[in-house]
């Protein structure tokens, strides 16, 4: 369904665009049908870019995305229109999601007027109703309401169903749940589960790798911009291959052990390494060599399902 | 760091040329022709106007094409020539200018130095307590509302006919000749003191009010409650806050300067101080268009200068600029 | 219940409003002013250019601000010249508005070479001091209204509203509910309007304001050189008048005083509104 | 007995009437306990952070009294507290990244700030650039601008400067929150090593995420709404919890091996009340499932067993 082909984004930073900012560099995953796909990756690893890339708000600059195969680039008027029918998009802030100054529900307008012009108000509050149901919102209390007047968790359900009124195929979650309280967070997650079921494809991004495992099928482990590790869930999270999988699992806190007392390597400011491997100054692993500052490694599969981007595993070496 | 610098000068650079061209064009874009008013002042009879306008015209070389003349403007101002003031006849415009410009300067700076250094010692302290927000602001939003000519105006009469302390016009007493003694200067002194009475009260206040809200948001900054949090005293807390709050101050004199300079002109005018000001006008009013190109020029060569000086000295005092560029 | 909480929000607003006495201060001194602009001219007995009383009379109750060395009414030059100011001001600093918003809004909300371009020409216009420009520019021109003013006014002070403007677009730009917009297939000049702009009422409001004073300061100090409208009255061409024929050394303080007094009175009063709604938008300030 | 804290009531006064941002709080910490204090956003725990060291407006003291080491903190007093900040007590801000003033170098403005304090810079020197080796800071780092600095070096800079006169008492208001994963590890073991070298004697390790006080929290204090909910070793919280919040709030947090179509988490249904006017009692009483009659009146915080609180009638009733 998506496919991302060496999808890359440099950004013009510095008074009249000197310095180049490398945000993503040649990340290729696909997501297939009713299939929830985690992105996981640290604040300023590039996530959120791809997030934006896939829903055309911002441009691509090297690279390819397909949707059904259509490079969705070329995408203009009607056919992104169209486009927009298949696949929405939720943010990581609820409360900066709405404009302030009019009724949460005239998100629901917004999508009437565009895209069901014809529609008549009975049917259309029907169809309104339905989808506030399917999210566990109950109409009576979240309708006719100001943004500031609901919570984090129930703004983030509205939009999902301002999403399904679409009846979308894929829905991409921008850290939706980060800004939420734990108690509301589980709803929201447990929303996204029963979608799948329903056929919807969701890309998940996330900073929290317990909530990646708890949803998804597939992860992607994104570290500056490159994808590391990509594979089954469980296979990656029991035995990570690349070195900043590993590092991730080790420091991560969890509730049910205590930290091992894995090594980490500190490190002030790195500058952008735009040849080799990006994890190469803070790898700890005996393998690091020379060939991993010159050479950039490719995802490998080292096994059915689980492929890694690592020098130590790459086959021609 | 040096592309910041060079983007400065660049947009300095077709500002001015920008200027320049509207200088040159405005007087041909009027309706009428200069030459024809010149001549109709003079009241000639027909045929000597007649004759008159051709040798003008030529000397004026207004019969060249448009773009040569204009190349002509640009290399006469390369050469300092800025044309001959038809108002004060053989004198050429660069000359009259410079005879002006040392009083505008003796006006200026001390003003608006003065009133920048006070206005935000004034504007810091009245940010102190609620009480005082609540009365010196007011006087300082009023201060600035004020018209320039309006306060002159009242000065003049107050503190020069009912009081007699200060004379209202000239730059010195016209008993005496431009000669370096005591007397001069003290008599320069006696006439320069309401002018700059009158443009220190206006800009004074446009300080502190500048100064009052950008201190209010630095104590309010994080940095701030962190130093109250570890028990720092209020003057250390008020020395950062005022520190950092004079930053974005800098560059509001920059931005004030076009402001400035139009208080400058009146004043001098209410006044009749022999500055850039008075000049303008008495050109503008016996119509001696190469003297108010003159005239012009000079106040943007003056405002861009400064523009420029105020970017640097921002840069220097900043540290976030200088490190922000190097930085990331 | 729903009605309620919504209501509660509006007159909330309008709760703060009124006991902040900053802004009351200001609209009443405004309002005061306006009305006397409107209706004052009923009040005057007399035409202000005609010349109808004694030269160089106090105020008196007959001519209320007094008489000028030529016996005309002070006090009916005065009305018109309110009249005028508020024009002025209201042309100047709306035509001022306008621009600095199409520059702040397509600025702000395009970004890109586009705003690196209009950036470049808001610096310009601000480096200039519009005012010599504005000297020269009335200069040549012979015949001179109030109409052309407030236009030279309005074209040389749009960049304050500018970059004000544009500050404040590129933060809502940003805001998550314009991509959702975007991603509902909103057109980008119907997303400025429908959703950038309203959310910015009180930065226009507060512009315009701005933009206000700053006209009728402009006009006052155009007008006193001689360069104001060549018919009609103003305050800047009452003080002119007073100054160019003796009114200091005649001491006749009722030709100058009020003139002035008014523009400052009226500015000020602006001013204090904006630093009144300045409070109410952003609590940070607020008197509490 | 380091801290002890008695029936504590801060409320925020705002335009629309007093926020009851801290009700009655009653609790202590013994010489070199982590206390970690948890609970969803708005349960007043930056408040009662806030309460014991910069008591300003808009918040007003209501009730209640502090010890530190068995004298009283003046706490509703801002200017006799400050004998007491820096020296006895210290906080790591929320805002930690941008605590240090932007155009000050790092080692001047510690300087400025010790000699405003009448501490000589001269003789702390020394012992300042041990703590950055703990810290594994570079020396260097006091001539640079925090511009210069990334989040995790500003993070552990300003943990030296809030800790450099060995406080007492040391809140850590959410200092992992804004940091990456690698760092965040980093800096909680160095709070952690900074008690056990007896820099400070003990820490309120302020959060909303549990995971983090598991691994380095001796002691879990859970707040909802501005009461206390439940206080215990970390353990017990964790595993064994007593009060009904604290299951729920357990129970709803994934974690890495629970796959949702295997074990289905729940979350807790409505939302935390709002605390201009908050329900009578326990005011966790409208979501509660085992709420009955007896929450109308507040339930005591009573010590079920050595060093285990709990607020809740259901408990104590059946512990009685």
């Amino acid at each position: 369904m998506l496919r991302l082909e060496n999808a890359s984004k440099i950004y013009r930073v510095g008074t009249f665009g000197g310095k180049q900012l490398r945000a993503v560099s040649d990340v290729s995953f696909t997501v297939k049908d009713g299939e929830v796909v985690s992105l996981i990756g640290e604040s300023g690893s590039g996530k959120s870019t791809i997030g934006k890339m896939i829903l055309r708000l911002i441009g691509i600059t090297g690279g390819k995305i397909t949707f059904d195969d259509r490079d969705i680039a070329t995408l203009r008027g009607g056919a992104l229109k169209a486009y927009y029918r298949n696949v929405q998009g939720v943010f990581q802030d609820p409360f900066s999601s709405y404009n302030p100054i009019f009724k949460a529900d005239r998100v629901f307008e917004i999508v009437r007027d565009h895209f069901f012009p014809g529609v008549e108000d009975r049917e259309w509050d029907e169809k309104v109703r339905r989808s506030l149901e399917s999210v566990g919102l109950n109409p009576r209390h979240v309708l006719d309401k100001y943004p500031h007047q609901l919570s984090g968790g129930q703004l983030q359900r509205f939009l999902i169903a301002r999403a399904l009124l679409l009846d979308i195929r894929f829905l991409v979650a921008d850290e939706i749940i980060s800004m939420l309280d734990a108690s509301t967070r589980i709803d929201v997650l447990n929303l996204l589960a029963d979608l799948k079921e329903r056929g919807l494809a969701v890309l998940f991004i996330t900073h929290d790798l317990s909530l990646g495992y708890y949803i998804s099928e597939d992860a992607a482990i994104l570290y500056r911009g490159c994808v590391v590790e990509f594979g089954r869930t469980e296979k990656i999270y029991d035995h990570p291959a690349h070195p900043y999988t590993r590092m991730l699992m080790a420091s991560v806190p969890r509730l049910d052990q205590k930290w091992e007392d894995v090594e980490i390597e500190l490190r002030a400011k790195q500058e952008d390494l735009s040849t080799g491997c990006v994890y190469y100054e803070r790898c700890c692993d005996p393998h690091r060599s020379e060939r991993c500052r010159e050479r950039r490694p490719r995802l490998v599969e080292i096994e059915p399902g689980h492929s890694v981007a690592c020098d130590r595993y790459s086959t021609d070496g | 760091m040096r592309r910041y610098f060079g983007r400065k000068l660049l947009i300095y650079l077709v500002t001015f040329f920008l200027a320049v061209t509207i200088d040159w064009l405005i007087p041909r874009l009027t309706p009428g022709d200069p030459i024809q008013n010149m001549l109709a002042r003079a009241a000639l009879n027909a045929n000597a106007a007649e004759t008159m306008y051709t040798y003008y015209t030529h000397a004026f070389r207004l019969d060249l094409p448009i773009w040569q003349q204009y190349l002509n403007f640009w290399n006469a101002l390369f050469h300092g020539d800025l044309g001959i003031s038809t108002y004060l006849f053989p004198t050429p415009v660069a000359d009259v200018i410079k005879d002006a410009v040392p009083y505008d300067i003796f006006l200026l700076l001390p003003a608006i130095l003065l009133s920048w250094w006070a206005g935000n010692k004034f504007g810091a302290f009245a940010a102190r307590t609620k009480r005082l927000d609540n009365t010196a602001l007011p006087i300082a939003y009023l201060l600035t509302a004020t018209p320039y000519m309006w306060l002159g105006i009242l000065l003049a009469w107050l503190f020069g006919i009912i009081l007699g302390w200060f004379p209202i016009a000239g730059a010195y007493s016209y008993t005496m000749g431009t000669e370096l003694s005591w007397t001069f200067v003290g008599s320069v002194l006696h006439h320069w003191f309401l002018p700059f009475a009158s443009l220190f009260i206006i800009f004074f206040g446009g300080w502190a009010i500048g100064m009052r809200n950008m201190i209010i948001y630095e104590l309010e900054a994080d940095y701030s409650h962190y130093l109250e949090a570890l028990g720092a005293p209020r003057k250390l807390i008020r020395k950062y806050a005022f520190r950092n709050a004079i930053l974005p101050q800098i560059t509001g004199l920059a931005l004030q300067l076009g402001v400035i300079v139009a208080g400058a002109l009146v004043t001098e005018v209410v006044f009749s101080y022999p500055g850039i000001g008075y000049l303008i006008l008495a050109a503008i009013q016996n119509q001696d268009y190469f003297l108010v190109q003159g005239c012009f020029l000079f106040i943007i060569m003056g405002v861009l200068l400064a523009n420029f000086l105020i970017d640097i000295a921002y840069v220097i005092v900043d540290p976030r600029t200088r490190k922000g560029m190097v930085g990331e | 219940m729903a009605e309620a909480k919504d209501k509660k929000k509006r007159n909330e607003f309008l709760y703060f409003a009124f006991r902040n006495n900053k802004l009351k201060v200001g609209i009443s001194i405004v309002l005061f002013f306006l009305v006397l602009a409107a209706v004052g001219a009923l009040f005057t007995k007399h035409d202000p250019e005609a010349f109808v009383g004694p030269l160089s009379d106090p105020p008196s109750s007959e001519f209320w601000f007094g008489t000028t060395v030529f016996g005309q009414d002070v006090f009916a030059q005065f009305v018109a010249g309110v009249r005028a100011t508020f024009i002025v001001g209201a042309l100047g600093g709306g035509l001022a508005t306008l621009i600095g918003m199409l520059v702040g809004f397509v600025a702000g909300y395009r970004g890109g070479m586009v705003d690196e371009s209009l950036n470049v020409l808001t610096n310009i216009v601000l480096v200039i001091p519009t005012f010599a420009l504005l000297l020269i520019i009335s200069a040549y021109f012979e015949v001179r209204g109030l109409i052309l003013e407030s236009v030279f006014i309005g074209l040389t002070s749009w960049p304050w509203a500018a970059r004000a403007i544009r500050s404040q677009t590129l933060s809502l730009r940003s805001r998550e509910f314009v991509d959702l917009a975007r991603m509902s297939g909103m057109k980008p000049l119907r997303i400025i309007f429908t959703e950038i702009a309203p959310n910015m009422m009180s930065y226009l409001v507060m512009a315009f304001i701005l933009q206000f004073g700053g006209a009728i300061l402009i006009a006052a100090t155009l007008d006193f050189i001689g360069l104001g409208p060549t018919t009609g009255f103003s305050l800047g061409i009452m003080m002119q008048y007073a100054v160019l024929w003796g009114a200091l050394p005649l001491g006749t303080w009722w030709w100058f005083v009020p003139p002035g007094a008014a523009i400052a009175a009226i500015v000020g009063a602006l001013y204090f509104m904006n630093v009144g709604l300045d409070e109410l938008f952003n609590p940070k300030l607020r008197e509490t | 007995m380091s801290l002890r804290v008695e029936d504590l009531t801060v409320y925020y006064q705002t335009l629309r009437g007093d926020v009851r941002a801290l009700e009655s709080t009653t609790f202590s910490i013994a010489d070199g306990e982590i206390m970690g204090l948890a609970g969803e956003s708005g349960c007043g725990k930056t408040t009662l952070a806030n309460g014991l060291i910069l008591l300003v407006p808009p918040m007003r003291h209501v009730g209640g009294r502090v010890l530190l080491d068995d004298r009283e903190l003046p706490i509703a007093d801002v200017e006799a507290m400050n004998r007491f900040r820096f020296k006895e007590i210290s906080v790591i801000p929320q805002y930690a990244m941008n605590a240090m003033n932007p155009t000050r170098k790092v080692g001047r403005m510690a300087a400025e700030l010790l000699r405003s304090r009448r501490i000589d810079p001269k003789r702390t020197l020394p012992e300042l650039e041990k703590r950055l080796d703990l810290v594994e800071l570079n020396r260097s780092v006091l001539k640079m601008y925090p511009i210069e600095m990334s989040g995790g070096m500003k993070q552990r800079m300003v943990m030296v400067l809030s800790t450099l006169m060995d406080p007492s008492l040391l809140l850590a208001d959410e200092i992992t929150s804004a940091l990456d994963v690698s760092t965040q590890k980093a800096v909680a073991k160095m709070l952690v090593d900074f008690r056990d070298r007896e820099i400070v004697k003990s820490i309120i390790v302020i959060t909303h995420d549990m995971s983090i006080l598991y691994q380095i929290a001796d002691s879990i204090l859970i707040m909802y709404a501005g009461q206390l909910a439940e206080k215990g070793p970390t353990e017990t919280i964790i595993h064994s919890p007593r009060h009904p919040y604290t299951k729920l709030l357990i129970t709803s947090l994934p974690k890495v091996g629970v796959k949702h179509d295997a074990t289905r988490l729940t979350g807790i249904p409505g939302k935390p009340p709002l605390l201009l006017d908050p329900p009578e009692g326990c005011r966790f009483r409208e979501r509660c499932p085992a709420a009955f009659e007896r929450c109308r009146d507040v339930p005591p915080f009573v010590e079920i067993e050595p060093g285990h609180f709990v607020a809740c009638w259901r408990e104590t009733e059946s512990n009685a």
